[in-house]
């Protein structure tokens, strides 16, 4: 099976990322499918380490997977923050800034 | 030519600042104090602008003359980008600079009575305005001559805004912006003279300076933008025709001290603008313009008097008789004749002269009355003689009767024009702009002054005291003196003028536009006539 | 056996590549030494102050090895010198940033200090945080591979994500922060997502060997690196809050303290360009597409409404939010040029834009009172009457950020500027005119919605609010008399400044 | 070698200063007005100076060989300038450059010569007239420094040696007339006749310059001698050429100052003011500045016959046309404004058939009769305390003989009764206009001749003759005038009688007065309009019979219409319609009001309109188009927030309003902007 099938998978992933970003309402799902759309990178970084026989792409994704908890932790604290407020974690609900 | 060690030109720039520095240790509370320092700084600033004119034909000072250029204080600013600190003043700064310091003084003079509150603010931006104006006037360096020109609108801003009348805030920022947004097409136009110059004789010539400019020898395409960005930075300024808007509003909103400073010095920076940097600088594209220059000019003449004639407020009159007043002085300048050059200078001195005196006078009787409405007067001869003459005087002085200096104007303009032939047209058409000019001064003038004295108010007005009349009394001097014996100032004019013309000479002989042009009209009717006659002897 | 072991280490990290990180490791020090404080000192408001004192420590001794470096001209001059196996590049760009942010830093908590007790927040986090998004930010400026650039990156964010949310107690804080977050990550996602694919077409992320296949070798699709290029562009836009990405930026800037507020619309932008100046004006200049069309379009679109809104705004933090996102737009229209004087132009644009914004949000944190939070238009009411000397120091900031000599604002705007015009005259672009004469409209524009502002608090009759004496501490008074300065200064002799910046136009001599 | 002569024109305008200035700062320290005594010995003295100093010169100048009769002082260079470049005349003179320079230099030729004597001389006599005559006005100081700010401006006109000195006189005199006029200004008629004045003056002087700029820019001079001697070498012109146009422009600024048609509308207000000052601007002296500078620019118009023939044409119809609007005037001063006019028209056609000396020659002799009647009116006036309506008067001659007698002798001057003055220069013109083969000027002339005749003798019978139509009050201190008016009455009445004998014509011996003129001529006589029908004295004696049964025609239907019965006629009623038309002048004020006035008033209204509307509308913006047609005014006021500059500020602040509404504060929406910031992207790079 060639890269190219890999690529398509990555993308697809990424896009259902970006998707599940767009249009959902909770905040955590919201994190998880950033947490997607990272993971599709990794993919593509995996694949192309691959294609070109080097490990620069696996070490890339070793720091993105690093990044991507580091991220999470914080992310998730946030949240923790807001549901004190608000006692949601419904982001739509969290609109006072605005205008 | 130094004062106390310090180079003249930086000496009179830079004074008014001395007394802004003082003045800002003052506290509030001492208004007269501050009154007086700020009057003093005024009076010495104008005193040390006296020996410009005296040491002018001093032989150390000729020779010192760099491009044409006298007391040159040339020194490096910002050396990585080559602009720098170069100041300099011919005979056409030289009058404005004079002009400047005579005003401001008048100004501040003026104001004594006239500002109740915030006394040290006013007069910590009368003193700025004061530098920011005189630098514009003495910097050749364009970098330098940005920077003075935007510095200037600051403190004008406060000054409107908050001394001003009922609209004040809308005539300011209307003011500042209209202003802003000429001059920043100007400072495009100017970075892309600085980079044309640069692409002809590389970076290590990089330059801001005038005279530097003046070799380029730019392409007329390029001229042709460069000048259209120039143009709407000064037009605005000056202001001419379709840019006049913002004028009204400010001077019938602007404080009397205000709108003097406005009328004499501000609108006179446009007109300089064009005189020093546009004609100069693009030739090509200036001749190119000159038809449509010249049409906005008489549209501007004919149309501010119509305009100044139908108004019922006596600043906004005034104003619109200033608009009328410098289309005139377009003009002569645009008409790249030594006369009309020199004639426009000169009614820019005359227009800073009479109108700012206009204002003083308006400024008068508002400070008695709280209106300027023209019906609201009426009669005034009566209650208040002196103040009759003195408003006579500079109405004829505006209208450009011989004798007083409008008519020198005037007069040199109006001939510099015709003696174009291509443009004669605009001329006649001009000089019908000084009957209108008659028309609606004599008619200001029989509404306040003459007529019966019917309002009670009017009636218990008192006459100008001491410190009126002598700020207007080197006023009516300057417009005799100029009326009188203009050659003492016009000898100033002649060789930076005929610098400016030397130039068109060449370019109008190109241009097939020969001033030597013979024309003969063919009358047929005439033949008959001349033929009876001829068989009845 | 330890000797190869050391051998090794040697290998990987020889003692001047330590060396070229001092500035980083004195920051990285003393940050981690604040996070310890609280091991030693319980007392809450007590490790405060200390750890304000430690940062400040901190940020003048990572200044004074900063210095160091700097007397070693031969590093960084003419081209710089890459450390870490070419991770790393020392060169004018990295040298001129770090002063940036330096400066930034030491401003920040200056202002930080009066701001926090009066809010009464007490997490010492706040400092160590703070110090090591500036070693990120400038790793960020260095960083000479994507890699580097992604991390460097990413740090910074996470540190600030969290200064955004410092204020816990507060929902318009927290709110900033999740939507600066979410945002945030949903950005660099994309851009990494961009670099993957970079990487994927040349095999390498070391930005100069990039150069080198993109020039050389011709057999790799340039959609593909088009598309790779676009993404960066979104990521790095986001972070230099550049329209359409600027969404967060308004309410990220309002929620978060004020100090962050003014530490954020000066730091965090200033890394961003550094990486557009890595990348855009050097990396991608091989592709046959104009990408400089879109990043014009990029720049008139962002400073047009970022003005454009900023003129209805009543609360100045987010006024002045969008007035940086105009300013981000001007910053862009330096970017057009792709050359030296770019390259200078954008540094000296942010310079003077560090001074004079910083010293626009410590008014407003002076301004900052108990109980009164001081951050609507109408609060500076009258102010000239009750506080002349704030109302001044106001004004300038106001009038430099309007670009009116003699400000360091117009010589900011000065320079973009003629880079625009130089580059319109060297190539006649017509684009390049469009650009700079909507940027000099929009020069007007943004007089207008800063003098609204000056009118309230020349023209306007003093108000409760604005009649509250203001009690301004020696650190924050030390911050306005800095800025208030420079602004001044830099407007009125550039000279050494431009000097300054100068050192970057030859950095990326390698890619001209 | 006449160091004196800039002495005759200063000396009036030290006495303006003095008692001017003078006045005004002693009225302003001490609360009271100058002496009188004091300021009328100034006045008048300094002005006797002047009298003295010209006829000095006269003097020097008579002993002059005929060639060259020209005194000329020079003071100081007024203007000078840059270079010009003169187009030059076709391929006569040739183009040149030269410097721009305006001298301020006073002459004295034969012709300035006799301005300068009848300005001084009938100038003095008037001040002394009007010592008695403003003597209870408050404003006394004030009137005699006008007055002699006036003597200096009259006395610069005729002795500047360029035409830029002329024209400083002759706007000064403008000036003079309009604060003159306007000198009892709390009337509003005498305010507005004054404005009326200077500004219909100001349409003048636009032609006046418009031809100085014009002739400047041909011949590089505004000298009179140096462009005499120019143009004096050219041909007359055979086409519409530049001396034309200079010509027929300057003769716009003639009509102008001298009220002739079209413009002539100014003067019949204008006895709104005082009556010395009528007596001395707007009979003796100033009115008559269009003539003098005519026959200055003899040596232009010779060459141009298109504009003599319009000179004349529009001189003999001025004559005829004022000389029936006289006919009905109820108030004494009117009809002699009228008849001054009609005068003027006389000279007008005298210098249009080239007959300068005679134009002179009668421009003198008008001076002398005019003044007289016009001081004969004003002692009735102060007689009847300001009493000018003719129908309240009548039988005067009873009351006041002096001014009786000495008004009579410039009536029968006027009307041309031989030997009184105006006959010989009358006549001298009519002859000219028909031996010159202008027959119909002559006949016009003639006509003319007769109405004035008509109208004169309507006005002495009204007021000297008849029943007494007093009203009783005043006719308690009805008496004749002290001594300081009738004095210069009766020595006028003398100079009215005997002042034609300078001129005797030609068939009674050579005419004395037209040789002292001809040195100022000496280019003009190779020239085809001099030429003279050959007529024998018989033939011209019997000429001038003519024009003296013409006078007495005029005279005996006056006569029957007014004097036989004794009682007033209504006119009105015997002369129905016309004296409508007539007593209204023709309509022509109303008519001007309609064509120009108005319309410029309009003009105004509708640009300043415009400016608030258009320009500041399109400024201001789109407010105008929002607002459609609101009423520009309260828009501009009402609708203008402060800050809302102009378009951009206005699209702006909508703009801002709509555009800040994205922000919406939900998370998704921001998400998906950024999306879309990729997707315009991308589409920018696939459709590129």
């Amino acid at each position: 099976m060639s890269l190219y099938n890999f690529l398509y998978l990555s993308s697809i992933i990424f896009t259902l990322g970006v998707i599940g970003v767009l249009i959902r309402r909770n905040i955590l799902i919201v994190l998880m499918s950033l947490e997607l759309m990272l993971n599709a990178v990794n993919l593509n970084l995996i694949v192309f380490s691959r294609l070109w026989g080097n490990v620069v792409g696996q070490v890339f994704t070793i720091f993105v997977v690093t990044v991507a908890a580091a991220e999470a932790a914080v992310g998730l604290a946030i949240v923790v923050a807001i549901y004190r407020h608000k006692d949601t974690v419904n982001i739509d609900e969290v609109n006072i800034l605005k205008w | 030519m130094e004062i106390l060690g310090v180079p003249i030109l930086n000496a009179v720039t830079y004074f008014p600042l001395i007394g802004f520095l003082i003045i800002l240790l003052i506290p509030k509370k001492k208004e007269t104090l501050i009154k007086i320092v700020a009057n003093v700084t005024a009076f010495i600033g104008f005193l040390i602008s006296l020996p410009l004119i005296i040491n002018w034909y001093k032989p150390e000072v000729i020779k010192g003359m760099k491009d044409g250029m006298r007391y040159v204080i040339d020194v490096p600013w910002i050396r990585t980008i080559g602009a720098r600190y170069q100041f300099g003043i011919d005979g056409i700064s030289l009058l404005l600079v004079l002009l400047t310091t005579l005003l401001g003084f008048i100004a501040i003079l003026s104001s004594w009575s006239a500002i109740k509150t915030r006394v040290k603010e006013y007069y910590i931006y009368m003193l700025l305005l004061q530098t920011g104006m005189l630098g514009v006037f003495m910097a050749t360096d364009l970098f330098l001559f940005y920077v003075f020109w935007e510095v200037m609108l600051v403190p004008m801003y406060f000054l409107i805004g908050v001394w001003g009348g009922p609209r004040k805030l809308y005539a300011a920022i209307k003011f500042f912006l209209y202003t802003l947004a000429g001059s920043v097409l100007m400072l495009l136009a100017i970075l892309a003279l600085y980079f044309k110059y640069i692409s002809i004789f590389g970076w290590d010539h990089r330059t801001f300076s005038l005279f530097k400019f003046l070799h380029a020898g730019l392409d007329p395409q390029f001229q042709f933008w460069a000048f259209l960005a120039f143009f709407v930075g000064f037009a605005i300024k000056v202001p001419m025709f379709p840019f006049h808007t913002w004028l009204p509003d400010a001077h019938v909103e602007a404080p009397t001290a205000g709108s003097v400073i406005l009328a004499g010095v501000l609108l006179k920076m446009g007109t300089y603008g064009f005189v020093r940097f546009s004609l100069p600088l693009f030739p090509d594209a200036m001749i190119k313009f000159t038809p449509l220059l010249m049409t906005l000019c008489v549209i501007g003449i004919i149309y501010g008097a119509l305009v100044a004639m139908m108004q019922t407020d006596m600043k906004k009159l005034v104003a619109y008789s200033s608009v009328s007043h410098l289309g005139m002085t377009m003009l002569g300048v645009f008409a790249l004749t030594q006369i009309g050059l020199q004639g426009g200078v000169v009614q820019m001195i005359n227009h800073g002269i009479s109108t700012g005196a206009l204002f003083l006078i308006v400024g008068i009787v508002y400070e008695r009355r709280h209106t300027r409405l023209i019906k609201e007067y009426g009669g005034l001869s009566h209650s208040m003689p002196v103040y009759a003459t003195i408003f006579l005087i500079m109405t004829l002085s505006s209208i450009g009767l011989p004798g007083l200096n409008g008519f020198i104007g005037e007069f040199m303009i109006l001939q510099g024009t015709f003696a174009r032939t291509d443009l004669r047209v605009y001329a006649i058409l001009a000089a019908s702009g000084v009957i209108l000019g008659a028309a609606y001064m004599l008619w200001l003038y029989q509404r306040v002054m003459f007529g019966k004295l019917d309002k009670e108010e009017n009636k218990k007005m008192k006459d100008l005291n001491l410190r009126e009349v002598f700020t207007f009394v080197p006023l009516i001097i300057m417009a005799v003196w100029i009326g009188i014996y203009p050659s003492f100032w016009l000898k100033y004019l002649k060789n930076p003028v005929k610098r400016i013309t030397d130039i068109y000479q060449k370019k109008l002989a190109e241009n097939k536009i020969n001033v030597g042009h013979k024309y003969k009209v063919d009358y047929k009717g005439m033949k008959k006539i001349i033929n009876n006659k001829m068989s009845e002897e | 056996m330890l000797g190869d072991s050391l051998k090794i280490v040697n290998n990987i990290l020889n003692i001047k590549d330590i060396a070229a990180f001092t500035p980083q490791f004195q920051l990285l020090i003393w940050g981690i030494a604040i996070l310890f404080l609280s091991v030693f000192v319980k007392e809450k408001a007590k490790r405060m102050n200390i750890s304000f004192y430690l940062a400040i420590i901190g940020i003048l001794f990572s200044g004074w090895s900063y210095l160091k470096l700097v007397e070693v001209k031969s590093i960084y001059s003419n081209g710089g010198m890459v450390f870490f196996n070419g991770l790393f590049k020392l060169d004018g760009i990295t040298i001129f940033f770090y002063g940036i942010f330096l400066i930034t830093g030491l401003l920040t908590i200056f202002l930080s200090k009066r701001f926090l007790d009066e809010e009464s927040y007490f997490e010492s986090e706040y400092y160590a945080l703070l110090l090591l998004s500036i070693m990120a930010m400038m790793c960020m400026a260095g960083s000479n591979d994507l890699i580097g650039i992604y991390i460097s990156l990413e740090f910074m964010a996470i540190c600030i994500y969290v200064l955004v949310g410092y204020f816990k107690r507060q929902l318009r804080s927290t709110e900033g922060a999740i939507k600066y977050f979410i945002l945030g990550a949903f950005s660099s996602a994309m851009l990494l997502f961009g670099m993957s694919v970079i990487y994927g077409i040349t095999g390498t992320t070391g930005l100069s060997e990039i150069f080198k296949k993109v020039t050389t070798a011709n057999n790799f699709s340039e959609p593909l690196l088009v598309m790779s290029m676009l993404l960066v562009l979104v990521g790095m836009g986001f972070k230099v809050a550049a329209v359409p990405f600027h969404m967060w930026c308004p309410d990220a800037y309002e929620g978060a303290p004020t100090p962050i507020t003014a530490f954020m619309s000066v730091a965090p932008k200033a890394a961003g360009f550094a990486i557009f100046l890595r990348l855009f004006i050097s990396l991608f200049k091989p592709i046959t597409f104009d990408y400089v069309s879109v990043l014009a379009l990029l720049s008139i679109v962002t400073m047009t409404v970022g003005n454009i809104i900023a003129v209805k705004q009543t609360n100045i933090k987010r006024l002045l939010a969008y007035s940086s996102i105009s300013h981000a737009g001007f910053v862009l229209m330096g970017l057009l040029a792709r050359n030296e004087f770019a390259v200078k132009s954008i540094g000296m644009y942010l310079l003077c834009y560090l001074f004079m914004n910083i010293g626009a949000f410590s008014i407003v944190i002076v301004m900052r009172r108990k109980n009164i939070v001081g951050e609507e238009l109408d609060d500076y009411k009258g102010l000239i009457h009750t506080h002349p000397v704030i109302a001044s120091f106001m004004t300038v900031f106001l009038l430099s950020l309007a670009g009116i000599p003699p400000t360091a604002g117009f010589v900011a705007k000065y320079f973009v500027f003629s880079s625009v015009i130089k580059e319109f005259l060297r190539t006649n672009d017509r684009l390049l005119l469009y650009v700079a004469i909507i940027g000099a409209i929009n020069a007007v524009i943004a007089l207008y919605y800063y003098f609204r502002i000056v009118k309230r608090m020349f023209m306007g009759e003093p108000t409760e609010v604005s009649k509250e004496k203001v009690a301004v501490n020696i650190f924050s008074g030390a911050s306005l008399g800095i800025t208030f300065f420079f602004t001044i200064f830099i407007g009125i002799y550039a000279e050494p400044f431009i000097r300054f910046a100068n050192l970057m136009g030859k950095s990326l001599k390698a890619f001209f | 070698m006449a160091e004196y002569l800039w002495l005759i024109p200063t000396l009036p305008f030290i006495g303006f200063l003095i008692n001017g200035l003078g006045g005004l700062i002693y009225k302003k320290v001490s609360k009271k007005t100058l002496n009188r005594y004091f300021v009328s010995i100034v006045a008048c003295g300094l002005v006797f100076i002047s009298l003295l100093l010209s006829t000095v010169a006269f003097v020097q100048l008579a002993n002059m060989p005929n060639e060259h009769k020209y005194i000329e002082q020079k003071c100081f260079n007024w203007v000078t300038a840059g270079d010009v470049t003169t187009t030059g005349y076709y391929d006569k003179v040739p183009s040149k450059t030269t410097q721009f320079k305006i001298e301020w230099n006073y002459f004295f030729d034969p012709l300035s010569a006799v301005m300068a004597l009848v300005v001084c001389g009938v100038g003095f006599l008037i001040h002394v007239f009007a010592i008695g005559y403003m003597w209870d006005d408050t404003g006394f100081y004030r009137f005699f420094s006008y007055l002699n700010l006036f003597m200096f401006a009259m006395l610069t006109l005729v002795l500047g040696n360029n035409f830029i000195m002329m024209f400083l006189g002759w706007e000064g005199v403008g000036f003079c007339s309009y604060a003159l006029i306007g000198y009892y200004f709390h009337k509003k008629s005498a305010s507005d006749a004054g404005k009326k004045a200077f500004i219909v003056n100001r349409v003048g002087d636009y032609g006046f310059s418009v031809g100085v700029f014009l002739l400047f820019m041909t011949f590089g001079t505004f000298n009179f001698k140096e462009l005499g001697e120019i143009i004096g070498k050219l041909p007359a012109e055979t086409h519409f050429g530049i001396l034309s146009a200079v010509g027929l422009l300057l003769f716009i600024g003639a009509t102008g100052k001298s009220a002739q048609i079209p413009l002539y509308v100014w003067l019949p207000d204008a006895m709104e003011g005082p009556t010395p000052v009528s007596a001395l601007i707007h009979a003796a002296t100033m009115v008559t500045a269009g003539v003098y500078m005519i026959t200055r620019a003899s040596f232009l118009y010779t060459r141009s016959y298109l504009s003599l023939e319009i000179v004349g044409f529009f001189g003999v119809m001025t004559a005829l046309y004022a000389a029936i609007m006289g006919f009905f005037q109820r108030d004494i001063k009117k009809v002699l404004a009228y008849s001054t006019i009609s005068q003027l028209g006389y000279m007008f056609t005298a210098l249009g058939v080239a007959a300068f000396s005679a134009g002179i020659m009668h421009l003198m002799t008008h001076a002398f009769f005019k003044a007289l009647l016009f001081l004969g009116a004003g002692s009735i006036i102060v007689a009847m305390h300001h009493e000018q309506d003719m129908q309240n008067m009548g039988n005067l001659r009873k009351y006041m003989p002096i001014t009786f007698w000495t008004m009579m002798a410039a009536y029968l001057a006027i009307c041309g009764i031989p030997p009184f003055s105006g006959f010989f220069s009358k006549d001298e013109i009519l002859w000219q206009a028909f031996a010159r083969g202008h027959k119909l000027f002559y006949v016009i002339g003639l006509i003319a001749a007769i109405f004035t005749a008509f109208y004169m003798t309507r006005l002495m019978i009204l007021t000297f003759f008849g029943k007494e139509r007093i009203d009783p009050h005043k006719k308690e201190h009805l008496k004749e005038s002290p001594a300081v008016m009738t004095i210069p009455l009766i020595i006028l009445g003398i100079l009215a009688t005997i002042g034609g004998f300078l001129g005797l014509p030609a068939w009674l011996g050579e005419n004395r007065f037209e040789k002292w003129l001809e040195p100022v001529f000496e280019h003009n006589y190779n020239n085809p309009v001099f030429k003279m029908g050959h007529y024998t004295h018989s033939f011209e004696m019997m000429m001038a019979g003519v024009s003296v049964l013409a006078a007495l025609l005029g005279f005996f239907v006056a006569y029957y219409l007014y004097g036989k019965k004794g009682i007033v006629p209504d006119d009105e009623k015997n002369w129905g319609r016309l004296w409508k038309v007539i007593y209204n002048k023709f309509y022509m004020d109303e008519l001007y009001d309609a064509l120009f006035v108005n319309r410029a008033k309009d003009l105004g209204n509708a640009f300043s309109a415009f400016d608030q509307a258009v320009i500041d509308g399109g400024v201001n913006g789109t407010a105008a188009t929002t607002r459609g047609t609101a009423k520009v005014s309260s828009w501009f006021d009402k609708y203008v927030v402060d800050g809302l500059v102009n378009l951009q500020a206005w699209i702006v602040q909508t703009s801002s309003g709509i555009l800040r509404k994205i922000q919406t504060g939900v998370i998704h929406n921001y998400a998906l902007a950024v999306l879309l910031g990729i997707v315009i992207l991308s589409c920018l790079y696939i459709f590129r």
